[in-house]
């Protein structure tokens, strides 16, 4: 095994030092699992957008658009009645609208994250799950940007809070954190969707190009007449409608080039983005005078919150996928080993931050602060207030066991209850701060509607009706980045296995 | 050897980024056209029950606005006159009109005659007549050359732009109290002239309001 | 018979094309460029490339989001239409600060697909090398060079033998 | 009554039509009711009905975009027309509203009002400053009664039992009864008329009985106020009244006496108590009055108390013996009074110290103290009263008595007349007698037994229901009429427009019975007009510009009784006191805040006005003491306190007195027995109440009220009979498993040691002045002004001084930046800060009635919401009354038996860093040039972002389209009906806007009367810089209804307003003024003033000692 294609000059009593160095085994879990070759790969990852649509793809659709079908009644309901439906009142005006807003966006972040952070810091393993990840975000992005949208109480004039000149002569007001969620959420939306659809666009040409050789070469001959046509229609609407989106990507060297440099700063983009979305959403809270929600901690907090539900989600979904495609030499137990440390991590970053703040309410010496906090521990909400500590403090601290980050199972009801715990840590900060605040006279109670809980439960069919289709229609892994991680990259020939090289020169024959 | 796209695509990109700025500015000015008080108003000059002149009236007669719009000075409301304040004149002028018919009738019936309105604030929005016309804005401000009119139309906007324009620098809309109600007034471009005007802003503490209360309650 | 666009290469693996791309380079052609079905370590150096452009679109993006940003603010609440709201200063550098920071980004982001493109002289749906099907397989596992004719060193001859010369298969030529 | 083809107006042709919205006026008038409704407003002509449209939140927008592809050209200039008058009225100028005077007739005291009227539809009562002892203020159900005369349950059409019959048909019945009993000299005629001060009616009702002598005419109020005069009626054969002068008592003995909320007289009961109650400097703290309160029920009175003890209300007889006994004794003049006093014996037991300590503190303010009782105890109370009054040197000082007619025969009397079967005719004016008369005298069967029976009334009530005919009666705003109010001014009834319906004035009935000449009101009230007075014109014109006719109270007199004839009365009377247990319980019947007796129960604004002591909205509860309420659950195992919280246990809030689930209360039921009649109702506990003594507020249950009011609450009549009209003995309470959600408007009763009514004693006031600035976390963290701390109010206000902030903050002294002309060289220095506007509200004077909630409901539009959506919390009042109850931190009960009570009117703050600006992402509520906080709906998209960060909690949304549809399908969203009675719509004031639903609305500080003052102001400047409108132009609706001036208005740049003025008190301090906020609405401590004397005495007010309880202890360094 060569260790080095430098010419530096060497004495030759070092050169037989150095000959006599076995380097140690690269102990190293490889990313790609089995020694599976570039064409395997491709394969792998194209025949899902290629093949038939299996049975359990379709069932899934029907339920996850029958389930998304919830959202819309519920809109068309709140729309043409009123914010009245929802269980909102004095003094809880926000309600499950805003903690799913939350909930959402935060689930959006481990998408960014993945792709954007873990890329800066050259964490090779990401790439198997970034492009999931990536659409995570950008539909959990669409699910969030719901709940702000329609929970104004006249969403026909939403338009307003953006800045458009118009005949009233009036602008929007810059001070306030919605203005800011506005952009924020808005540019995060754009900028995901961007980074997105960038790193896809190698993949899309390698769809298009596959698509152009199956019409080259002709359909089966075995078929009918008739099926032939319907497949030579369905290859060529694949061709065209990759090829418009590849937008003549040739894979060329320059291309290369400005791609990865591209890519680069959009990883670089992304990750102060994605770091004050959260923080931003944390403003809508932090910057208000109410007790419970003043507080200067929001902004770690929340984002380190919104990872931990990030992670938590891709977990979630990506354990089944794993199942169900045969992932297991993509993602690897490497991933979810990582992933499940990030949990752990974040979440007692979460815990601590609960517990800091009682510690600041107490030392504050405010009254209606050190209220606040108590009163969320033990009064009216103390059930929600325990169910987001056990689920997002003490649940994560099992993932400090190998035994349970090898056991998927386990792992995927655990990556549940983080989403569980972590929907109502949202829930516990937008409620219970606004149910119990200064005056005892005008405190309340604030319960959902069945509007308010269709409309939530709704999402998750929205969702999932976008990642199926994503599933579906698109190369659910970066096909460029997972060969460049794999040792048949490497330019000097390191990391060559044998049977790397045989396969490689078998799909020399195979292709032709 | 058939490529995936023909040739001529290549220049598509361009094709479609001119269209879009087109497609863009058309709505924008459609939407501009047919949504801002700009375009709505102005010009709206709806045929009335009477064929009512300002121009003979007010312009050939050298009636003054107060006669008929009795309560502009005293009121929010410029009120449009009842039948008997044309009666006034018309039953011994014209007498027998038959455009003055349904005057007569209103006058004798009491029922209202149904005068389309031109001007119409929306109803959030409070304007005081009296206290603009006692401080110096002329109903030509917002009305137009109502003297010059056979038919009245709308002149201006009546956005909250226009509102907002004039609520900013009044010192360009503010005249002697004796000119209020003369449409005819040409603004002074002398600049002594220009600086006596100004000097009313300052002495009459003019200082209206750019907030919501201004106009809404 | 159409136009010559050039002559296309395959070599055999990512070793192989790194080398080859140093030949070439070091042979004096500037119209050429190698294809990957991924993108390699090292070879924009070896193909003679320099850093790429992309950040400077980045840059101007970046800027120009900035200054919208607290433009935009400092034009609605101060200098159009200044309204009292809750006691704060009409406008200050401070709350504007979000706006302009995510107007930073979007532009930035925005600046880089576009600088993207542009280096890349896309979107370019046409192309002649799309015309071979050998081509079409460098976007699963296939390695390749094209050298172009518009290239002041090309000579169909002479470029085909250098081509077999550094390792290059199935060499063939590529019309417009 | 839910017949609403009765009501044209319901109806219009086009309601279905959701476009009707936005182009209402053509479809509007194009309805034949309208059209016909017109024709009779206006005989002269249509007005410009502009107004009416404009009180339409215009959704042109919204609108025009929906059918903007549709490119129809009548939808992008939607075509209005303007009707002007054909021939103008006089004196009516389209947009200036025009005041009438008026009053509101009651059964003792009509209020005086002045009426402000929009093209002749009155829009808005208030009181008429003219008289002085009210000073403009009226009471609630003043306030809410124009929204009656707009009701579109109101009877439109008089009837009888074939249907519907007109005006003339009515008049032929009038007339062939008062033939068929021209004859038999009345004998079977029966008239049953409600209480009247009018003294037109006494007349007709005079000339009726000189005509038909053998008639009966008995008067029924279901709650008279006729204690006092029946009792001293029995000793001099003339009714008297007691007419207290509280500004000249120092000291006041209130006996279950509720003389500032209930009952005739309360408002000049209330303004001049308050007068006592307001000091604003602590040097002048002695100058306070002090009030003891005796009384069973926790009435408003009892809550401004200085001492109050629980008794009950079986009890006051014997405690006025002991009182009295006590008084006599320690002044020593009257040994033989003394002697027959004593020989009352009584049974009662009351600390000797404490009745000593308070007939001390009577005798040294010797004819500047007062005791006064209540109008519903008995003969001897009032009796022993005079004589206390007699003993302390109140009569003729601080309390006069007035001769007044005696009352008339009585319901009873019109039973016993019925049962015997003569009657052929049964004549009732006014009143529901089947709803409220007493229940012993089974009046639904005695009714049967009449020939003939008619019944002339607003609504078509139980009692028309009953009846063979049913005249409709006119609004008292569409009537003409005369009246007294309760010291006998005489003050005018004078209608605002014609009568809308067909309906008529009692006094055109009565005279027609009487057969007089003259039917019309007009001529009958101006008849009894010239007989009182010299009968000019100028006269009468006089007297209905102000009101009133100066000079015609009644004449007083000073000791109308002697001490024997006193003496001759008591003997032997019954003063002996009830024992009371939870097995024998005393009920209390009382008038609703709600309804008063029932009368009200069909008006939206009263039913959805909380009740100020149990926050109750649509509902009422039968009241029991925490002591009761323990003592029934241990015996009967049902649950009626909730469980202790983990938040209770751990001390961090106070034990809850009701069982809330989810923020609804869920209140048991009892089945109450009393006089052998049983009825079901929830029950509530009220601390404070006397242990044994259960209240049952009255005026609920109603089966023909109306939509409103039908079914609301439960109906206590049944248990109430001729001889216990107010207190019944003997009653028992058994509890239920059932329970029922009870509309409660506020969940929470306790401050919880928090410093948000800051109160104190009158001692401590003293000896630290300025603690109400010395408490909360202002003590040690207040408003940020940095070197600007001790600047005046005036610099502060307008120079809005930001403490170290780095930034450049805008001032009120600067001219905005983007106006050029002002901002030149030298223009600066010529610019004149906006007046500043402010409030302060003296929380020692506000006794609690909610008239300033009713006020500004009727003033600004403002919705009601109905009982689901009061008890999912989303009543829309702009001003608030919180009720906070606080014990002796020394109790050890969870629910505390004797508790303080204190009001704090809460609206919007007007704060100068308003924390709901900021966080408006459309601006939409930003504040304007003068310092206030203004909302603009038109611009608001809805987030509630600014309902949330309001610390106040004082902003309201629009959830569902309150004024557009029916409030019980407003979950129907389109599907529903549109409910848009054009009757009720005539009541909105169109100055300001009704507002849609997703909007978020709020107190303004009345906008559109500042607006229009500066607009008058305006036209008066002229040519000049005189912009400033002077001090007291500007009354807010709440400030101009409030009996006892507690809220004051004005400008705070001017150091020389009232405002500005109150704004220097020693108890001036800011509600969560650590915040930084700065509201521009401050309130004045609450003082309270103590006897020192009186034993287990406080020292400081329970809400102090409770803040001091719950203050951290200090870390010893």
């Amino acid at each position: 095994m060569a260790t080095t294609t430098s010419n530096l000059p060497t004495c030759p009593a070092q050169a037989e030092l150095l000959d006599q160095i076995r380097p140690a085994e690269h102990k190293e879990t490889p990313l790609v699992g089995n020694k599976r070759d570039f064409p395997w790969v491709t394969e792998k990852i194209c025949t899902i957008v290629e093949s038939r649509v299996p049975t359990w793809w379709w069932v899934a659709f029907a339920m996850a658009l029958f389930t998304a079908s919830f959202t819309g009644v519920g809109l068309v309901w709140l729309v043409s009645t009123g914010v009245g439906v929802w269980g909102l009142a004095n003094p809880v005006n926000w309600g499950w609208a805003i903690v799913n807003f939350v909930f959402w966006i935060g689930i959006g972040h481990a998408g960014t994250l993945i792709s954007a952070i873990l890329c800066l810091l050259k964490q090779g393993w990401r790439t198997s799950i970034n492009r999931a990840a990536e659409a995570m975000t950008i539909f959990a992005v669409v699910c969030a940007g719901i709940f702000p949208l329609f929970h104004v109480g006249r969403v026909w004039f939403a338009w307003w809070l953006f800045p458009i000149p118009n005949s009233n002569a009036i602008w929007p007001q810059f001070r306030s954190p919605l203005e800011w969620d506005v952009f924020a959420v808005s540019t995060y939306g754009t900028v995901s969707a961007l980074f997105w659809y960038m790193g896809m666009i190698p993949d899309l040409g390698t769809l298009r190009d596959r698509a152009t050789l199956v019409l080259r070469r002709g359909m089966d001959e075995t078929l009918t007449p008739l099926q032939r046509k319907v497949q030579t229609a369905i290859w060529t609407l694949r061709k065209y409608g990759y090829g418009i989106f590849a937008m003549g990507w040739r894979n060329a060297g320059n291309h290369w080039r400005n791609y990865e440099m591209a890519y680069l700063l959009l990883a670089g983009l992304s990750t102060p983005l994605v770091l004050s979305v959260h923080t931003i959403v944390s403003f809508d809270f932090a910057v208000s005078i109410i007790p419970g929600w003043h507080t200067t901690i929001f902004p770690p907090y929340f984002v380190a919150g919104a990872i931990f539900s990030g992670f938590g989600m891709v977990l979630t979904l990506m354990l089944p996928l794993r199942a169900l495609y045969g992932f297991h030499d993509l993602i690897t137990q490497r991933h979810i080993d990582n992933m499940c440390k990030i949990c752990l991590g974040t979440g007692c970053i979460v815990g601590y931050a609960y517990i800091m703040e009682f510690f600041i309410a107490w030392y504050g010496a405010n009254p209606f602060e050190e209220f606040a906090f108590i009163n969320r521990a033990f009064g009216q909400y103390a059930w929600a207030y325990w169910i987001m500590f056990s689920c997002n403090v003490f649940v994560p601290q099992l993932f400090w066991f190998k035994a349970v980050r090898r056991n998927a199972a386990m792992v995927w009801i655990m990556s549940i209850l983080i989403n569980v715990g972590m929907w109502f840590e949202r829930f516990v900060i937008t409620v219970t701060s606004l149910a119990n605040d200064f005056l005892p006279t005008s405190w309340g109670y604030y319960s959902p509607t069945i509007v308010d809980i269709f409309t939530f439960f709704g999402t998750f069919g929205l969702f999932s009706v976008l990642f199926l289709l994503f599933l579906k229609v698109l190369p659910i892994m970066p096909m460029g980045e997972v060969k460049f991680v794999m040792p048949q990259a490497d330019p000097h020939g390191h990391g060559f296995g044998d049977t790397a090289q045989g396969a490689n020169s078998e799909m020399k024959g195979g292709a032709h | 050897m058939a490529n995936l796209f023909p040739k001529s695509i290549n220049t598509l990109p361009i094709k479609i980024i001119v269209a879009i700025v087109f497609i863009v500015a058309a709505i924008t000015a459609g939407v501009t056209y047919y949504f801002t008080p700009e375009y709505t108003r102005i010009g709206y000059a709806p045929t009335q029950p009477v064929a009512f002149s300002h121009a003979l009236h007010v312009d050939q007669l050298g009636m003054d606005c107060r006669y008929c719009h009795t309560h502009v000075d005293r009121a929010a409301h410029a009120n449009i006159p009842p039948s008997n304040t044309c009666m006034s004149c018309h039953s011994l002028v014209k007498v027998d009109s038959p455009a003055l018919a349904p005057v007569r009738a209103s006058y004798e019936s009491g029922n209202p005659i149904p005068w389309v309105r031109v001007h119409a604030a929306p109803d959030y929005v409070y304007f005081n007549h009296a206290a603009h016309v006692n401080r110096g804005i002329s109903c030509v401000e917002c009305h137009g050359q109502v003297n010059q009119m056979e038919v009245v139309y709308h002149a201006k906007s009546l956005s909250m732009a226009f509102c907002l324009e004039c609520h900013r620098n009044p010192e360009q809309y503010i005249r002697p109290l004796e000119a209020v109600y003369d449409l005819n007034w040409e603004r002074p471009t002398e600049p002594e002239a220009v600086a006596e005007l100004e000097t009313f802003v300052h002495d009459w503490k003019v200082n209206p309001p750019q907030s919501c209360s201004g106009c809404h309650r | 018979m159409a136009k010559q666009f050039g002559l296309l290469a395959r070599f055999k693996d990512t070793p192989d094309l790194f080398h080859a791309a140093e030949k070439v380079r070091d042979a004096g052609y500037r119209k050429w460029d190698t294809f990957a079905p991924l993108p390699i370590h090292g070879l924009p150096a070896a193909q003679g490339l320099g850093r790429s452009r992309v950040p400077v679109f980045t840059l101007i993006g970046g800027f120009c989001g900035f200054w919208i940003g607290l433009l935009m603010v400092w034009y609605m609440n101060l200098y159009d239409y200044p309204l009292l709201v809750g006691g704060m200063p009409f406008f200050s550098p401070i709350f504007p600060f979000p706006i302009a920071y995510e107007l930073t980004i979007l532009l930035a982001a925005f600046g880089t697909l576009i600088g993207m493109f542009v280096m890349n002289t896309l979107p370019q749906h046409y192309h002649p090398l799309f015309n071979s099907e050998q081509f079409l397989a460098t976007s699963s596992d296939q390695f390749m060079i094209a050298i172009e004719s518009s290239d002041p060193q090309f000579n169909t001859e002479a470029t085909r033998l250098f081509l077999e010369e550094i390792g290059g298969t199935d060499i063939q030529v590529i019309e417009e | 009554m839910n017949d609403t083809t009765e009501t044209p107006l319901l109806q219009p042709a086009s309601s279905r039509d959701g476009s009707r919205y936005w182009k209402s006026l053509e479809d509007l008038a194009e309805t034949p009711a309208f059209q016909e409704w017109m024709q009779r407003e206006f005989p002269a002509g249509a007005s410009e009905i502009e107004g009416v449209n404009r009180r339409h939140f215009l959704k042109i927008m919204a609108a025009s975009f929906g059918l903007a592809g549709l490119g129809l050209s009548g939808c992008r200039r939607p075509e209005k027309t303007i009707l002007a008058f054909g021939n103008q009225a006089e004196m009516m100028i389209p947009g200036n509203p025009v005041f009438y005077t008026s009053s509101q007739p009651s059964a003792k005291d009509n209020i005086p009002l002045v009426v402000e009227t929009h093209q002749a539809r009155p829009t808005k009562i208030e009181g008429n400053p003219s008289y002085t002892p009210y000073r403009g203020a009226t009471d609630l159900f003043a306030q809410a009664s124009v929204l009656d005369m707009y009701d579109p349950d109101r009877s439109t059409h008089s009837r009888n039992r074939s249907g519907r019959v007109d005006m003339a048909a009515v008049r032929d019945q009038l007339n062939t009864i008062r033939r068929k009993h021209r004859d038999d000299r009345g004998r079977g005629l029966v008239l049953l008329v409600e209480g009247s001060t009018s003294p037109s009616r006494s007349r007709i009702l005079r000339k009726l009985k000189a005509q038909l002598p053998e008639a009966l005419c008995a008067e029924y109020e279901p709650l008279s106020h006729y204690g006092a005069e029946t009792a001293f009626a029995a000793i001099t054969d003339t009714a008297l009244r007691p007419l207290p002068q509280f500004d000249a008592a120092k000291r006041i003995v209130a006996i279950d006496s509720d003389f500032l909320q209930t009952g005739p007289g309360k408002l000049g009961f209330a303004n001049a108590f308050a007068k006592g109650r307001k000091v604003y400097h602590a040097e002048d703290a002695d100058r306070m009055s002090r009030l003891y309160s005796v009384e069973s029920n926790l009435t408003l009175t009892g809550s401004m108390a200085d001492h109050r003890l629980r008794l009950g209300s079986a009890q006051m007889s014997a405690f006025a013996s002991l009182l009295a006994a006590e008084v006599l004794r320690q002044s020593g003049l009257n040994a033989e009074a003394l002697a027959a006093v004593q020989a009352l014996q009584t049974n009662l037991e009351i600390d000797p110290d404490w009745l000593s300590a308070c007939a001390a503190d009577l005798l040294e303010h010797r004819g500047a103290s007062l005791v006064v009782a209540g109008d519903h105890l008995p003969a001897e109370v009032h009796c022993l009263c005079y004589l206390i009054n007699a003993a302390i040197g109140a009569n003729g000082s601080t309390i006069r008595y007035a001769q007044v007619e005696k009352p008339s025969a009585s319901i009873r009397d019109v039973v016993t007349r019925l049962q015997s079967g003569r009657v052929e005719t049964l004549f009732i004016l006014g009143g529901n007698p089947a709803y409220d008369a007493p229940a012993d005298l089974d009046w639904s069967n005695a009714v049967k037994q009449a020939g003939q029976t008619l019944h002339l009334s607003y609504y078509r009530n139980e009692t028309s229901l009953q009846c063979d005919w049913h005249i409709a009666r006119s609004h008292y705003l569409e009537s003409w009429g005369d009246g007294r109010t309760y010291d006998g001014t005489v003050v005018p009834v004078q209608p605002m427009i014609d009568p809308i319906f067909r309906t008529f004035n009692e006094l055109e009935v009565l005279a027609r019975l009487a057969g007089e000449s003259e039917t019309d009101p007009y001529a009958i009230t101006r008849a009894t007009f010239d007989a009182m007075t010299d009968g000019t014109d100028a006269a009468f014109h006089r007297f209905l510009s102000n009101g009133l006719l100066a000079d015609s109270a009644f004449a007083t007199e000073n000791a109308p009784l002697t001490i024997a004839e006193l003496l001759i009365q008591l003997s032997g009377a019954n003063v002996s006191s009830p024992e009371f247990s939870a097995d024998s319980l005393e009920l209390i019947f009382a008038a609703s805040q709600n309804t008063y007796d029932g009368r009200y129960a069909n008006n939206g604004w009263l039913q959805e006005c909380p009740e100020p002591i149990t926050k109750f909205t649509w509902d009422n509860a039968i009241l029991i003491s925490p002591r009761l309420a323990r003592e029934l659950e241990s015996a009967s195992g049902v649950q009626i306190t909730p469980d202790r919280s983990m938040m209770v246990e751990a001390g961090r809030l106070t034990q809850q007195t009701a069982t809330f689930q989810r923020g609804r209360q869920h209140a048991p039921i009892a089945e109450l027995t009393v006089n052998g009649r049983t009825i079901k109702a929830p029950v509530h506990i009220v601390p404070g109440l006397a242990n044994y003594s259960i209240v049952a507020p009255l005026g609920f249950g109603r089966k023909a009220a109306g939509r409103v009011g039908n079914g609301v609450g439960f109906d206590a009549y049944p248990l109430r009979t001729t001889s216990t009209p107010y207190i019944a003995t003997g009653a028992t309470l058994k509890l239920t498993s059932e329970r029922v959600q009870l509309a409660n408007a506020q969940e929470h009763w306790s401050m919880e040691g928090r410093a948000i009514v800051r109160e104190g004693n009158v001692e401590e006031w003293k000896q630290e002045p300025d603690f109400a600035n010395n408490m909360g976390m202002e003590s040690h963290s207040p408003p940020v002004y940095g070197k600007a701390q001790n600047e005046s109010v005036q610099y502060k206000v307008t120079n809005q001084p930001r403490g170290g902030s780095a930034h450049e903050h805008p001032r009120f002294t600067d001219p905005l930046p983007n106006v050029p002309i002002w901002n030149r060289p030298g223009a600066k220095e010529q610019f004149r800060a906006p007046q500043q506007w402010g409030m302060v509200i003296d929380m020692n004077a506000c006794t609690g009635c909610n008239a300033c909630v009713v006020a500004c409901q009727s003033e600004n539009n403002i919705p009601i919401v109905g009982r689901d959506q009061v008890m999912r919390g989303r009543e829309m009042h702009w001003i608030r009354l919180d009720r906070y109850f606080t014990g002796d931190v020394n109790d050890d009960n969870d629910i505390p038996e004797d508790v303080q009570v204190s009001f704090m009117g809460v609206a919007c703050q007007h704060c100068e860093n308003a924390p709901c600006e900021t966080v408006c992402p459309v601006n939409a509520t930003v504040h304007d040039e003068q310092g206030l906080n203004v909302m603009a709906y038109n611009r608001c998209v809805g987030t509630r972002y600014c309902a949330n960060n309001c610390p106040y909690k004082v902003r309201r949304f629009n959830f569902f389209d309150w004024n557009k549809r029916n409030i019980n399908e407003v979950y129907k969203g389109p599907l529903g009906r549109v409910d848009e009675p054009e009757l009720g719509k005539m009541q909105k004031n169109p100055n300001v806007t009704v507002r849609m639903r997703g909007v978020m609305e709020k107190c303004t500080y009345c906008v559109q009367r500042i607006e229009t003052a500066k607009h008058d102001q305006k036209r008066i400047a002229g040519a000049s810089g005189n912009v400033g409108v002077p001090d007291g132009r500007i009354l807010t609706a709440c400030q101009q209804v409030c009996p006892t001036e507690a809220i004051v208005f004005g400008d705070l740049s001017d150091a020389n307003t009232k405002v500005s003025k109150l704004r220097e008190s020693d108890r001036d301090y800011s509600l969560l003024g650590y915040l930084n906020v700065r509201p521009r609405t401050t309130y004045l401590a609450r003082i309270r003033n103590p006897n020192k004397r009186i034993p287990r005495t406080y020292k400081m007010p329970f809400t102090r000692a409770s803040y001091k309880a719950r203050q951290p202890k200090p870390l010893n360094r």
